[in-house]
């Protein structure tokens, strides 16, 4: 059945694709109806720039980046996929043990100056410790793998960066010093916000509503293996391109990241984020809209 | 901003052989030029000789040979296509060319590189002929052979022949009438004919014809 | 054949078209340039009324988002520090480009010898050495310039090679016999036959480095307007990408209008007007 | 003044030596690349030892990988498809770039006007325009390889232009005389003059197309050099980098030694030797 | 694979006029060439006259200005640091150049760009020149001029001149001794010393001169 493929287009070396990689050995994808072809790209803007030319059926991205594309008019949606995100890393013997340590010291920020992750700690340095990050620090933006590295050369004081970056590391010698969940849930969150969902047109959804259900549910049942088997893990080793302790930090980051909220309070908590990050971002990151587009999680998902 | 000719005007009939005369600079060049039809900046008018080929040719001060071809190449270039390669062989051959064939034009003597412009000319077989001191920086001896030559390819075809010289010897043992022009701006000073037989101009007539000559423009070479 | 030439003037003719160019020269072309911005302008909003999208905002709306970005200083501070981080490199390149260009050229051991290398540094993808200069020399300004001057010195070096190599032999010959001193040679002799190839590697140079600034100020720098470029379209605001690129290529645009042309009429004022 | 010259052979002496050359040329060269390329080797390997760096793996870890990759099969693949869009932008864009280069050379009014257009064009940056393409028209092989051909053909103008512009006009002028046909002048007067500046545009324009493609592929490719070395660059395997890297380098450099110099020797013997 | 010359062997004075006179290709280019340093690939070996200045001139066959640079400029590449303003200005009068001295080289005729070479050659105030054809394409009444001014300047500073010609009466005119060559490969063919004071080179003394030249090589000329 032709209607039922969902194009999916993923990192090839991205944790999405750990989970497509299961479904497609599993063939969770054919138990839930449904055919999942895996579209590999080297970045993730190009997946980004894909979806909006019309190539792909599904890509995994953030609400705040849905919601921006839903007010200027595109039909986007998103279904929950993890709620990892982002911390700033120290190494375990740096004198660097609360927020205030960090004033004057050289800080990598992966993801550029309107990283979610970065907004909401700065927003939580400023209000718990009048310090503003942005200023105090020395901030320095980059690729991700290059301020990685750079942060285990010793050049960088600190860290920021996405989560599995962040796995990476502390399976070499770093710790977390705040991760964004603390910040948002300080900031009002009532518990972990999905950071990152599939993304689909609401349009495509809401016609083959029985396909993009399907995906979903396939996806979940990805996750529940991921969750409960280990050996899963073992078999996915040279996807995630580790193994040993690494493997396993990244494992357990990974299950802590699945989702397990009911999509209303998701919502409601998102809304909430957003608020606050229209006000440390400013119309620079999230457009003319001050509010949360409605829609932008799937409404289907909410019964 | 000195206009290099005025009033400038003159006749060649088909089939004829003119010198033009002049002191250097005075705009013999910029009158081929404006013949050929490679300046475009005056105003006035001409008119070259029609007949079935019209083909032109000309031999430049420099001889503006392409570096990037051979001799025989730069001569196939525009070749007329009665031409035999016993022809070519017999042009080559007459012009002492035949050792540099598939020689570059930056291998060639600066009096070969005239010989190679030369034949280039010759083998279009035009019906009108435009020469720019076309002997100058070759020996006596070859000069006199191509001029020979030149006479000989002149009464074989009908061809009409402009030729620029300073060298008056040359001119009166060529040409059949000699248009003597003004220093810039040019204007025709005289015009001089020739009305002794090509044949019997042999190296006494000349002298008497440059006695001649020297008569009617005393002040000029 | 007849010939009645009422006043040709060969040279005059010429001398007087160009002073006629010349004193046009400073209306015609300002003129010209405002009806081809005018011209471009129009086909773009034409187009952009044909094909609506939001990749390809119509250039009203990229006017605004340019007087805002430059209203809040922003524009300015970007666009300065990329200018002066080009303008660095371009240097740079072109100085030690030429220089290895012209001794190629004209070395045939020495080229033989060094162009694989020049083949190797010619394809070595930016990405690579951005990160390496990184990586070695820290994120700093001068690994940032660095790594931009040593992608871009093999294309002005394979320009210049190319300029040494069709270098007319009689003028070298000639500041022999003269004995012309290695300064009179080089000012009087080598540059004004390199002159094409050096605007060419120039124009093309300035752009080319401006596109390697982008990406090293996309890999680890924390300003610029690639910086900024790649901030905007991580959130696929496509008018302020072109607001910020406008903005570079208009800053060129003047250069080549007030600097370059002017310069390059005036070192090639002795070619014969076309 | 006193003068005994045995045997002067300005020509023969010459062309003698170029026979010589002629006759060493299969041998001495392929003998010279060797030495360059182990030269270049030890070098990366002394410094690779010097300042050992997971950013600077050493030759041999490179070449292990480069084997991996190439036994695996992916290397192959990936390096196929750069290659075909590779030489598909690069036809189109010499095509239209020196057809526009030499038009705008020898036309000035057009040149005057077009220039700001070519400026523009010239400055875009490659992210730009490939978005837009992409965004147009899809995520197709089409839309990649023209997205590489724009970014490449202001490039070529430019270089094509100052060809034009230095175009000596006596030959064209003996071409009038003689009347040559349209397709002799193309063959016999213009574009022996114009080699020059091709071959410049080429060997600097091969370079940046790839490196254009690796971007294309980058940002919406599922295969290729580029799609492979944003991959690994994620996990910071430089050694596999280097491995793409490289195995396009060497397809380079044969196509270099094999195809571009031996055209080039041809197309240049008339040269006085240097 | 042919030699151009074989076994050439001369020696011009220091302070004396040389002229070569030999027929189109014969390799007195190339004889220049390498006494001017230029070709390399010869066997033997030359020696230039030593003095105090040890400057070098040439004029070659072509003019050989540089395009980008005026007249003026050109003239001024290579300046002897003694000429003055006024010397310059002299100099240009007397080649009829006056009013071509801003001008770029591609706007002038042939005949003017080689005066413009002599010019230059002759404002290095050289101890060595070396002359190659240097008034081809000039009419007879400049050329004879320029014969005059280079004689002049000959006499006024010593001057050792090597002067390539096709013109016999020229070299009869100018020269100390004519050194005559043969075809290619080129050899000495014989040596014509011309015993008569330059003060008394008139025409018809010239005349005598050709006719004694004549009866020494009756093959050549
Ligand atoms: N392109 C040009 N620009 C300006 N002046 C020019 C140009 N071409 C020629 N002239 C001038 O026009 C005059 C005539 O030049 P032309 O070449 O016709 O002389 P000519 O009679 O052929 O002289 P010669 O015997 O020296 O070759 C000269 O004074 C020259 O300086
Ligand atoms: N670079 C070169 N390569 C090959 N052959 C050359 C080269 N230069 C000169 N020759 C040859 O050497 C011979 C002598 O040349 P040269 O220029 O010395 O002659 P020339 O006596 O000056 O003749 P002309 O009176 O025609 O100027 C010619 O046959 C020419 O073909
Ligand atoms: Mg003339
Ligand atoms: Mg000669």
């Amino acid at each position: 059945n032709p209607s039922a493929r969902v194009r999916v287009g993923v990192l090839k070396f991205g944790t999405v694709n750990w989970e497509l990689d299961t479904i497609k050995h599993h063939r969770f994808d054919a138990a839930n109806g449904v055919d999942v072809e895996v579209v590999y790209f080297a970045g993730e803007d190009a997946s980004n720039v894909a979806m909006l030319a019309g190539d792909l059926h599904v890509i995994v991205s953030d609400w705040l980046w849905v919601s921006r594309q839903r007010s200027e008019g595109e039909d986007l949606t998103l279904a929950p996929y993890s709620t990892a995100v982002g911390a700033i890393m120290v190494r375990q013997d740096a004198p660097i043990h609360d927020i205030p340590d960090l004033v004057g010291k050289k800080i990598g920020v992966a993801g550029g100056p309107l990283d979610k992750s970065w907004l909401l700690i700065q927003g939580l340095a400023q209000r718990d410790h009048k310090i503003d990050l942005a200023k105090e620090g020395e901030i320095v933006f980059g690729a991700p793998p290059l301020l990685s590295e750079k942060a285990l050369s010793g050049e960088l004081d600190a860290v920021l960066n996405f989560w599995h970056f962040c796995a990476r590391l502390e399976a070499n010698g770093f710790r977390r010093l705040i991760g964004a969940h603390e910040a948002a849930e300080a900031l009002g969150a009532s518990g972990p916000v999905s950071a990152l969902g599939y993304v689909f047109r609401e349009k495509w959804a809401n016609e083959n509503p029985d396909v993009a259900m399907g995906f979903i549910k396939a996806s979940a049942a990805a996750k529940k293996l991921l969750a409960d088997s280990d050996t899963e893990w073992q078999r996915l080793a040279p996807i995630v391109r580790a193994d040993g302790r690494e493997l396993e930090v990244l494992r357990d980051r990974y299950r802590e990241g699945i989702p397990n909220r009911p999509l209303a309070d998701e919502e409601r908590d998102a809304a909430k984020l957003y608020a606050i990050l229209a006000d440390l971002g400013g119309e620079r990151l999230v457009g003319k809209a001050s509010q949360m587009a409605p829609g932008t999680f799937w409404a289907a998902l909410k019964t | 901003m000195i206009d290099v000719l005025r009033g400038l005007s003159f006749e060649v009939r088909q089939g004829e052989f003119a010198c033009l005369l002049g002191p250097s600079g005075c705009g013999k060049t910029t009158t081929l030029r404006i013949l050929l039809g490679l300046d475009r900046q005056f105003s006035g008018s001409y008119q070259l000789p029609e007949d079935g080929s019209n083909r032109v040719a000309a031999v430049f001060q420099e001889p503006v040979l392409l570096p990037w071809r051979t001799v025989e190449q730069n001569v196939r270039l525009a070749l007329a296509p009665r031409l035999r390669d016993k022809d070519l062989d017999w042009l080559f051959d007459v012009l002492g060319l035949s050792a540099m064939r598939s020689l570059y034009p930056s291998e060639l003597s600066l009096g070969l590189a005239r010989r190679a412009a030369l034949a280039r000319a010759f083998a279009t077989e035009p019906s009108v002929l435009f020469l720019d001191e076309p002997f100058a920086s070759l020996d006596e001896r070859t000069a006199d052979r191509l001029r020979r030559l030149l006479a000989t390819v002149w009464e074989a075809r009908p061809t009409t022949v402009l030729m620029v010289t300073h060298n008056l010897r040359e001119a009166l043992l060529l040409a059949d009438r000699i248009i003597v022009l003004t220093p810039r701006p040019a204007q025709v000073h005289g015009i001089f004919d020739v009305r002794l037989s090509r044949d019997l101009r042999d190296a006494p007539a000349v002298d008497d014809l440059l006695l001649d000559f020297h008569q009617r423009f005393p002040d000029t070479v | 054949m007849r010939a009645g030439l009422g006043s040709a003037n060969g040279a005059s003719a010429n001398r007087r078209m160009r002073i006629v160019l010349q004193g046009i020269g400073s209306v015609l072309p300002a003129a010209t340039v405002a009806l081809s911005l005018l011209g471009l302008g129009l086909i773009w909003s034409l187009a952009a009324d044909l094909w609506p999208s939001r990749a390809f905002p119509p250039p009203l709306a990229v006017w605004r988002v340019l007087l805002k970005e430059a209203a809040s200083g922003d524009l300015g501070y970007h666009l300065a520090m990329t200018l002066w981080r080009v303008a660095a490199a371009y240097v740079v390149a072109m100085l030690f480009g030429s220089v290895i260009g012209v001794l190629l050229g004209t070395h045939r051991r020495a080229d033989t010898f060094f162009n694989p290398w020049l083949v190797l540094f010619l394809n070595l993808p930016a990405l690579v050495v951005i990160v390496l200069a990184y990586i070695w020399f820290g994120l700093t300004e001068a690994a940032a310039v660095g790594a931009v001057a040593v992608n871009k010195i093999p294309n002005v070096v394979v320009t210049m090679r190319e300029g040494a190599r069709a270098l007319d032999f009689r003028y070298a010959e000639m500041a022999t016999v003269y004995r012309l001193g290695p300064l009179d040679y080089l000012r009087h002799i080598l540059m004004p036959q390199l002159q094409p190839y050096f605007a060419a590697a120039s124009r093309s140079g300035i752009a080319l480095i401006w596109k390697i600034v982008l990406v090293v100020e996309l890999l680890g720098r924390s300003s610029g307007v690639g910086f900024q470029i790649y901030l905007y379209f991580q959130i696929f605001d496509v008018a302020a990408i072109l607001a910020y690129t406008l903005a570079f290529v208009a800053i060129m645009l003047l250069i080549e209008l007030l600097l370059v042309q002017p310069f390059e009429r005036h070192a090639t004022r002795w070619r014969r007007p076309a």
